[in-house]
């Protein structure tokens, strides 16, 4: 009886000394602090292990809140919990149209022109800053795999002609292969976009030809067709989505000599290459 | 005595092999003018020329083509009489397409001018003076390009105590400065009387490598009776070309980083810009050719020619007889020139030579894993971590790059030579400054 | 037709290079260890070559079972830079020369896998992997990497050279015999018997320890021409022996009866072999000079420090694995300043 | 959280697919100390199971009652309650084994793991799933001990339970007894775990 | 005066809680990718470690003797309880101060190395200042096994490791070559 009573007596007074400070201190030493916080660590399992990378709970929520993290990875929630961190925070928006990365050039290995080889360290930025990488266009895709490396998901691979196929499922619009491109060559263009200008050279004419077999060569066939949604700038066509009539049809582009303008239903360059028949012959 | 004297040069740096030997013996030669002529817009750093003909237009040799683009740019004259046949996308030497005026020469055309001497420039006012250099469309002939006129205004409360002059040539196999100095010392030293007068330069150094023993003679005996002019042997070693080396080896003074040797009372200017003053102030004639090494080990007659800017490269190699089994062709040294992609390309206003190998070197393809070795360290003029830079950049990890100064690199190339494991250091470090400056532009924006 | 044009190469800036290789570097450093190895044959005999082979097959059969097959053509294949070849014999130089073969055996397989393979190869190895070996096989067999033999009576004899002690040939996994005539290295007797040892037999290598660590002409020889050559930051060797001359002549100058000289420090034990051979491994070593002394200094004071009050006789080992461990932090407060600039990177 | 739920599976996830040390690795702590010899990562597993399990049944009773502000600290001296008692036991039962393991039986109290499957696991499912998901993981945790103390006695001493299974003149590799053996062994495991996902992603592909 | 060498050289390096004792790997793995992190993480383990050793030595001289099967419990709480008070504290005074050490507060909390320290000061019957010498050993042996840690990761960051070594495993591995090069210091200084 004796040792049950210490043992109450003890644990009581231990804990209501430190009860009592922790109160005080609460009341006391509060400091104001964006209410989410407090809701999100809540939700997260407390366990402080430190696995996500983040010194303890409450500084992966700060983490979550200021949106420098995302809640997946917390690797001690189950996806129930993470999911409804998620949709507390906001972090998964709602359905919308989805966007895309697309690609302003066709010119892949065989169809545009190559003039010198180049060897050396297999990278678009470091081969566009020698010597333009022996391509002749120097506008065009390198196709030296900087945007798949830098996709974070799985979206982007290279076909046989080195041109990067975006993955429409796997790709989420993180905007980080528009910064990889060191020739801007992608763009984030919703799905329903469908006419898609696939080059990117402001040449003309037979000095567009001297480069490549599937360039624009500013013929001006797809303005005269589109409906007056097409103007062109420097030699390019340049789609006006400005009204909202994203569905522009098709016709724009049939009677585009080399294909540089497209109708994309899906992903970019998955038939291997369309024939046209009036494509200039061009020494490759 | 002088620091250069106990020195003679500056920490680190590497001696590659120097290959002088195919030219350096041989006078300077002319060359028969080819058939087109491609000048582009933008030969220089800073803003493009703008073009003031039309296609179709008849013009002299020496005739203004284009005018400066702004402050920082400079003017374009015809190397030749001949008429405008385009102005459209060419080839330009770095790769890309670039607007160009493209001339078609006269058959009849003569390699003389005809134009009259400026205004003597020893009466002349700064302004009128660095004016005058802008009309001329001269640029940095070292190799950088860099309009020459703008070094000539000094900005407000900044003196110029000294003028160094570039004589070092320290790239292996040119020879077309090396050459100027042993034919033509007296319109070196004119250039730098010029020079020297509109800047209120007390001394003037002449830093030539010890490898060029005519050289440093020639300009001694020319300068024998200056006092103001003083001849500077230099150990023999890369890259004392650059300015801020030279200054460090003449004067043992670091110049700041992010600064230009202005600010530690110093102007850099290469011995060919010298002669190109003497040649514009005494007979009138623009920038219009330059002296260039054609060398190489495809090249069966090398020689420094005085090529006209915007002839052909194909026209030039062919003439100086361009083995059929040519591999690559350099544009400038074998260390920091740049590499061509088309033999349809002009010689531009900054080429000092043209290298054309037969084999190229097989260190490109034979990259090993980095095994810090620290040479590239030991290699660095500016002590920089080339192989932590190199590591950062392979790993795009480019925001880091900035804590170790990779935009202090000059891309000398001298860690790339040293490195055992032949990692393209120089290529990797370009590469991130070009990622950093616009990860910064982004987020600027 | 359109002829076909001359197709250039586009490579990048500088178009030279200095030509000497990797591979040449790390030839040069084996090359170097033969002096090294035909002194450990002179004293020790054939168990010298026996275990260094035994070392070096370890290395080279667990390097060409990692690598992959498909990409022999590479000229990354680790097999043909030299650098397993190199962790073998400097492996085998550090072992005892009674030890069994198997041990060397297995010293080379854990030394190139969790020494070197791991971390992804050569040049990113974080620890020395010849010393992530014999560090594995001192905490693993103690007693065995501790029993010296005393070298051969009559040097380079023939008969002292075919004379192999029983104990290298242990069946694998087997303990093996300890009947040889064993003796106590000059630091082991110096450390608890307080017996100096005479240092021409140090420098000379009469002395028991490990194949490769006694004799010490042989190695200072070595190290001068390889720093001569630029095989190595000369910084490295030069710091750690200034350092452990000065951190030892403290307690000497104090208690002399007590403390061994400094040069009896400098030439005895792995030091000498340690600081030329090993802490000079570039890539487990700082990059900077700056780094370099500071990477010796340290080196130096930590081989005192274990040698005079440690548990262990000898801690060149420890204190060059301990550093590589501390490599990373040392380079962060050691970059070279920069050029026009009052401070260094970072 | 869904009705599909089995109750082998929560059993079953536990020793394989969640394992806690080879999966998850969490309660490093108490097992690379104590895996030296395969009878003390045994004890150590069979504490640490008897301390999950009482707390996750009283946890998952206690789970409306307990005061969402004070819940950790409610866990903890549960689980702290848990473990004095299994320490005394222990104490009592064989003193040897209390001192070999040391220290580290009391430590448990902090075992991320038990910790962890209090706040994501029994505060949130009944007792029966408690129970259930409690042996799973502790029979993982007990598994995972078990192979790590078995090889590195197999290894450390030549033995087996204590007895020599190789024959006296096998050498010991005396370092897998000692901390770098843990920590080495624990990785070669992880690494072979690595290995066996990636052919089966390869195998996938 | 040697006896509290000899600890502090001990609980240091001789006998690094993390590296021969396998304490506190959570953070140890967790929160050593990166060194400035680290060393800060260091700091306030070496911190609550104080303030533990002080709370240890409290319970034991003042609260033990009566019920010692309280031992485990009383720990715990008045540990956590201390902690997060100070941590209050300094939430209040110091907002840099928490930001630059704060956070890691919690995370030691729960950490076995802290148990460890008090159960062990209590064992060996350490007085207030050996207590105090010890908990800064150890604290200073966590953080410098900490920082090595993170460098070696940091650099590891920069190499091509193997897909199939990466994460825990690397670790892992790393963490026994770090043991090993640390068992050169056994011994040191009990002679």
């Amino acid at each position: 009886m004796d040792t049950t009573l210490t043992a109450v007596l003890i644990m009581s007074s231990i804990g209501t000394f430190f009860g009592i400070c922790l109160a005080v201190a609460h009341k006391y030493l509060k400091v104001e602090e964006d209410p989410r916080l407090d809701v999100v660590e809540e939700m997260l399992p407390g366990t402080n292990c430190g696995a996500c990378g983040e010194p303890g709970c409450r500084a992966f929520s700060e983490a979550l809140v200021g949106g420098i993290k995302e809640p997946c990875q917390c690797t001690v929630g189950s996806p129930d919990d993470i999911e409804i961190i998620a949709s507390f925070l906001g972090v998964v928006a709602g359905e919308q149209d989805k966007v895309v990365a697309r690609l302003h050039c066709a010119g892949g290995l065989g169809l545009a022109r190559q003039i010198a080889e180049y060897e050396g360290y297999s990278n678009c930025r470091a081969a566009h800053l020698v010597g333009g990488g022996g391509k002749g266009c120097s506008w065009g895709c390198l196709g030296l795999d900087d945007c798949m490396v830098a996709c974070d998901f799985d979206a982007i691979h290279m076909n046989e002609q080195r041109l990067p196929v975006v993955s429409v499922e796997n790709c989420t619009a993180c905007n980080d292969c528009v910064e990889a491109c060191p020739r801007d060559l992608f763009d984030l263009m919703p799905l329903s976009q469908k006419l898609i200008v696939q080059c990117n050279a402001p040449l003309e004419g037979d000095d567009a030809y001297a480069v490549c077999s599937v360039c624009c060569d500013g013929c001006q066939r797809c303005a005269a067709d589109g409906d007056g949604k097409i103007t062109m700038q420097n030699n390019l066509p340049v789609v006006d989505w400005s009204d909202g009539n994203i569905a522009a049809s098709p016709k724009a582009t049939w009677r585009c000599p080399t294909g540089a303008i497209t109708w994309v239903e899906d992903g970019q360059f998955i038939q291997p290459t369309v024939e046209y028949s009036t494509r200039k012959e061009v020494a490759v | 005595m002088s620091v250069a004297e106990l020195v003679g040069t500056f920490r680190n740096g590497v001696h590659p092999h120097e290959n002088k030997e195919q030219t350096e013996n041989f006078p300077i030669a002319r060359m028969a003018f080819g058939k087109i002529f491609t000048l582009p817009l933008s030969q220089h750093l800073g803003a493009p020329s703008k073009s003031i003909v039309e296609v179709g237009q008849t013009v002299f040799r020496g005739q203004l083509l284009a005018e400066a683009g702004g402050y920082v740019s400079a003017n374009l004259h015809s190397p030749v009489d001949g008429k405008v046949i385009t102005i459209g996308p060419r080839r330009h030497p770095r790769g890309d397409l670039a607007t160009c005026i493209e001339l078609e020469a006269d058959p009849f055309s003569t390699q003389t001018i005809n134009a009259s001497p400026q205004n003597d420039p020893m009466n002349m006012s700064t302004d009128d003076f660095v004016a005058s250099i802008q009309d001329s469309g001269l640029v940095g002939l070292g190799g950088a390009a860099f309009p020459t006129h703008v070094k000539y205004k000094l900005p407000e409360g900044k003196t110029c105590e000294h003028l160094a002059i570039n004589g070092c040539e320290c790239e292996p196999y040119l020879t077309c400065d090396h050459r100027t100095m042993v034919e033509r010392p007296e319109a070196v030293v004119r250039g730098i009387t010029i020079a020297a007068k509109i800047l209120g330069a007390k001394k003037t150094s002449v830093g030539i490598e010890k490898n060029k023993p005519d050289a440093i003679a020639a300009m001694q005996e020319a300068t024998k009776n200056l006092d103001d002019i003083e001849v500077y042997p230099l150990k023999v070693k890369y890259p004392q070309g650059a300015e801020k080396m030279l200054i460090k080896a003449i004067y043992g003074i670091e110049v700041p980083a992010g600064k230009l040797p202005l600010d530690v009372g110093v102007v850099v200017n290469n011995v060919a810009t010298m002669t190109q003053f003497a040649d514009w102030f005494d007979e009138g004639l623009p920038l219009i050719e330059r002296v260039v090494t054609v060398a190489g080990t495809a090249i069966a007659r090398p020689a420094n020619l005085i090529i006209p800017v915007g002839t052909s490269v194909r026209e030039v190699l062919d003439f100086c007889g361009l083995d059929m089994n040519t591999q690559q062709v350099i544009m400038g040294g074998p260390m920091m020139g740049m590499p061509l992609s088309s033999l349809d390309v002009p010689v531009l206003k900054g080429t000092s030579g043209l290298l054309a190998f037969t084999e190229a070197p097989k260190g490109h393809q034979n990259t090993l894993a980095c095994i810090s070795c620290g040479q590239c360290l030991e290699a660095c003029g500016y002590f920089l971590n080339p192989a932590r830079l190199a590591k950062l950049a392979q790993a795009r990890r480019w925001d880091e790059l900035d804590d170790f100064y990779v935009n202090d690199c000059m891309e000398c190339g001298a860690c790339s030579w040293v490195c055992p494991s032949s990692i393209p250091i120089v290529q990797l470090i370009r590469t991130g400054k070009g990622a950093l400056r616009e990860l910064k532009a982004n987020q600027q924006a | 037709m359109i002829k076909k044009p001359m197709q250039l190469l586009l490579q990048t800036s500088p178009f030279l290079r200095r030509g000497i290789t990797t591979p040449r570097l790390m030839s040069e450093v084996v090359i170097a260890t033969i002096p090294v190895i035909f002194a450990a044959c002179w004293y020790f005999g054939l168990s010298a070559l026996l275990l260094i082979f035994a070392s070096v097959a370890g290395a080279m059969l667990t390097e060409w079972f990692f690598t992959p097959k498909k990409s022999s053509t590479q000229p990354s294949n680790s097999l043909l830079d030299g650098s397993g070849l190199l962790t073998g014999i400097l492996l085998g130089l550090t072992l005892p020369p009674g030890m069994a073969m198997w041990m060397a055996f297995l010293g080379g397989v854990v030394g190139i896998s969790i020494g070197k393979l791991v971390m992804g190869g050569l040049g990113q190895n974080m620890f020395n992997p010849a010393l992530v070996g014999r560090a594995f096989l001192q905490a693993a067999f103690p007693t065995a990497i501790t029993t010296w033999n005393p070298p051969a009576t009559s040097p380079g004899s023939l008969e002292s050279f075919t004379a192999i002690r029983e104990s290298n040939l242990a069946a694998p996994f087997m303990q093996s015999s300890t009947d040889a005539v064993t003796t106590a290295s000059p630091l082991g007797l110096m450390k608890f018997e307080h017996e100096p040892t005479p240092w021409f037999d140090l420098f000379i290598g009469n002395t028991a320890g490990s194949l490769g660590e006694t004799c010490a002409i042989v190695i200072i020889v070595m190290g001068v021409i390889m720093a001569i050559r630029r095989d190595f930051d000369w910084r490295i060797p030069v710091s750690i022996l200034l350092a452990v001359a000065a951190f030892s002549a403290i307690p000497w100058f104090i208690k002399p009866e007590l403390y061994p000289t400094p040069l009896g420090m400098l030439l005895s034990g792995g030091l000498l072999f340690g600081a030329v051979y090993m802490a000079t491994d570039p890539v487990t070593s700082p990059v900077t000079p700056k780094g370099a002394w500071i990477f010796g200094a340290s080196i130096g004071l930590l081989v005192v420090l274990i040698r005079l009050w440690g548990g262990l006789p000898e801690g060149v080992m420890y204190a060059i694995l301990l550093m590589n461990a501390a490599t990373p932090l040392i380079e962060r407060i050691a970059q070279p300043r920069v050029f026009g600039r009052g401070r260094s990177a970072v | 959280m869904s009705a599909t739920k089995s109750y082998s599976e929560e059993f079953l996830k536990g020793i394989w697919k969640e394992n806690p040390v080879f999966i998850q690795v969490l309660g490093m702590c108490p097992m690379l100390a104590v895996t030296n010899t395969a009878v003390n990562a045994i004890a150590m597993g069979v504490a640490t199971a008897f301390v999950l399990l009482g707390s996750s049944i009283l946890v998952s009773l206690l789970r409306k009652v307990i005061a969402k502000p004070v819940r950790i600290s409610t866990y903890i001296v549960i689980i702290a309650t848990f473990v004095t008692v299994a320490d005394y036991s222990i104490e009592a039962f064989s003193p040897a084994l209390h001192r070999e393991l040391g220290a580290f039986i009391a430590l448990i109290v902090v075992n991320c793991l038990i910790l962890g499957r209090q706040e994501a696991y029994s505060s949130k499912n009944t007792v029966g799933f408690a129970i259930v998901d409690a042996s799973g993981m502790a029979i993982g945790f007990a598994f995972a001990l078990f192979c790590l103390g078995a090889t590195r006695e197999i290894l450390g001493f030549g033995t087996f339970f204590g007895s020599p299974i190789f024959g006296e003149h096998f050498e010991p590799w005396v370092i897998m007894a000692l901390p770098p053996g843990g920590f080495l062994m624990l990785g070669f495991i992880l690494l072979f775990f690595n290995w066996l996902e990636q052919r089966k992603k390869g195998a996938a592909v | 005066m040697s006896d509290l060498a000899w600890i502090f050289i001990s609980a240091l390096l001789v006998n690094n809680f993390t590296l021969y004792y396998f304490l506190g790997l959570c953070p140890f793995f967790g929160v050593s990718s990166k060194v400035s992190v680290a060393v800060r993480l260091g700091l306030a383990t070496i911190f609550v470690m104080i303030i533990t050793s002080l709370a240890a030595t409290f319970l034991t001289t003042f609260v033990l003797p009566h019920a010692p099967y309280l031992k485990l419990i009383s720990f715990i709480i008045v540990i956590a309880s201390t902690v997060q008070f100070v941590e209050m504290v300094i939430k209040k005074l110091s907002p840099t101060l928490f930001r630059a050490m704060g956070i890691f507060l919690p995370l030691i909390t729960t950490n076995c190395a802290i148990l460890f320290l008090a159960l062990t000061q209590t064992s060996k019957e350490y007085t207030l200042v050996q207590g105090l010498v010890f908990a800064l050993g150890a604290g200073g042996g966590f953080t410098i096994a900490l920082a090595l840690m993170a460098g070696l990761r940091e650099e590891g960051e920069l190499s091509k490791v193997p897909n199939i070594v990466k994460g825990t495993a690397l670790n892992m591995i790393i963490a026994g070559l770090l043991s090993l090069a640390f068992m050169g210091f056994a011994g040191l200084f009990s002679a």
